[in-house]
């Protein structure tokens, strides 16, 4: 099984789908390598956020995730 | 009582506030803010996204927080995601207590949090295209009044 | 829109909120506040009389102030008066807005100013007899917050 | 027309009725002496406001009323 990505808020617009498909072991460099520039660049922002299986990473950059793992790229929410 | 809520079709907010209610017999107070879609001419439409493990969790944590720092009855929390038109409502939090002031504060902290502390990302239709809608330094500034 | 009412009669809130959502289309969030006579074992009845010339006028007066200090589309304040029994809702103040913020903040304001600065005077039925409540501490608390 | 004196709260108990009528004018002097003690004492307390004709009087021992003026004691009203 591969690892799963989601995109959320306007991630997914840059991603041009919700979801992709990753190979795994997937660590941060990967990830980032994997992404592409314009996508890479907004991940690295402080602002984006990193959750696998729905736990939120304190640290996106410790990112180690295996086979069958949902990996979800969170944007900042919206305001009221 | 706590009952939270993610809807992705549109509701009444009668048809959860009467029941959440008649749930609490003896109450001194409820309070309840509604939000709706704002009617701005510019808008066709706004679509509500969130991201399942981490949405509904975290309005239940959201409830749980309101339960333990206010002395309340009960919470409910009810959000809509996907696609709505102006005048729909987005969100509805209501608070069931003995006394006014917890009933209003829960009201007050439920609604900070869920504008901008709660797994919603937002996107206006204007002119046929979609368009971000980014956080708000007002947002973050209500936010930090709760420490 | 203003609308403020003193009733002699028990009222359903959804009567007055219903009306008051559909008169502001457009709006952004509309926050309530309704009050119930609370249920305690030893009393029997409620009694609040009010003072003609004075009780609406002041509710008036403190609906127009609210119109002044928040940014709202309108406001509703409904109060009963006459004798009522536990759970029947004594006050109803609802504030229509479009930032959520100035909607929570006029109906604390509003229940504040109702709880303690308007013109009532409440007694209970204890074991048959009657009681006046006397004003609580508390209450001026509340109220000095708003200067 | 006589002045129509009104006792709010728990100053009707105390009157035994919620509305009497006396003689005027009337003036301060004149309303605490015809209310007896008991009632003249809860009245002289700083607490219980007057009002003449809907109006709430700054300084009650000012009271000045008339044949036809309604006159209202007001004791703090209840807290919530």
């Amino acid at each position: 099984m591969p690892v799963k990505l989601v995109f959320l808020g306007k991630l997914a617009d840059l991603a041009g789908a919700p979801e992709r498909e990753v190979e795994a072991p997937l660590d941060w460099q990967a990830l980032v390598g994997t992404l592409g520039a314009e996508l890479g660049d907004a991940l690295a922002g402080e602002k984006v956020k990193v959750a696998v299986n729905g736990a939120v990473l304190s640290d996106k950059t410790a990112l180690s995730a295996k086979d069958g793992d949902e990996v979800a790229l969170l944007p900042p929410v919206s305001g009221g | 009582m706590k009952d939270v809520r993610l809807l992705a079709e549109a509701f009444a907010p009668g048809q959860f506030l009467e029941p959440f209610a008649q749930a609490h017999p003896g109450l001194g107070g409820i309070c309840t803010f509604v939000g709706a879609v704002r009617a701005d001419e510019a808008v066709e439409a706004l679509e509500l996204s969130h991201y399942e493990p981490l949405t509904l969790a975290g309005m239940n944590a959201l409830a749980d927080r309101a339960l333990e720092r206010f002395e309340l009855m009960g919470i409910l929390i009810v959000h809509r995601v996907g696609e709505m038109r102006p005048g729909e409502p987005i969100v509805l939090a209501s608070a069931a207590a003995h006394h006014r002031r917890a009933a209003i504060e829960a009201v007050d902290f439920a609604m900070d949090h869920l504008k901008s502390d709660a797994w919603f990302w937002k996107r206006e239709k204007r002119a046929g295209a979609w368009h971000w809608i980014e956080p708000r330094a007002e947002d973050h500034a209500d936010l930090a009044r709760w420490g």
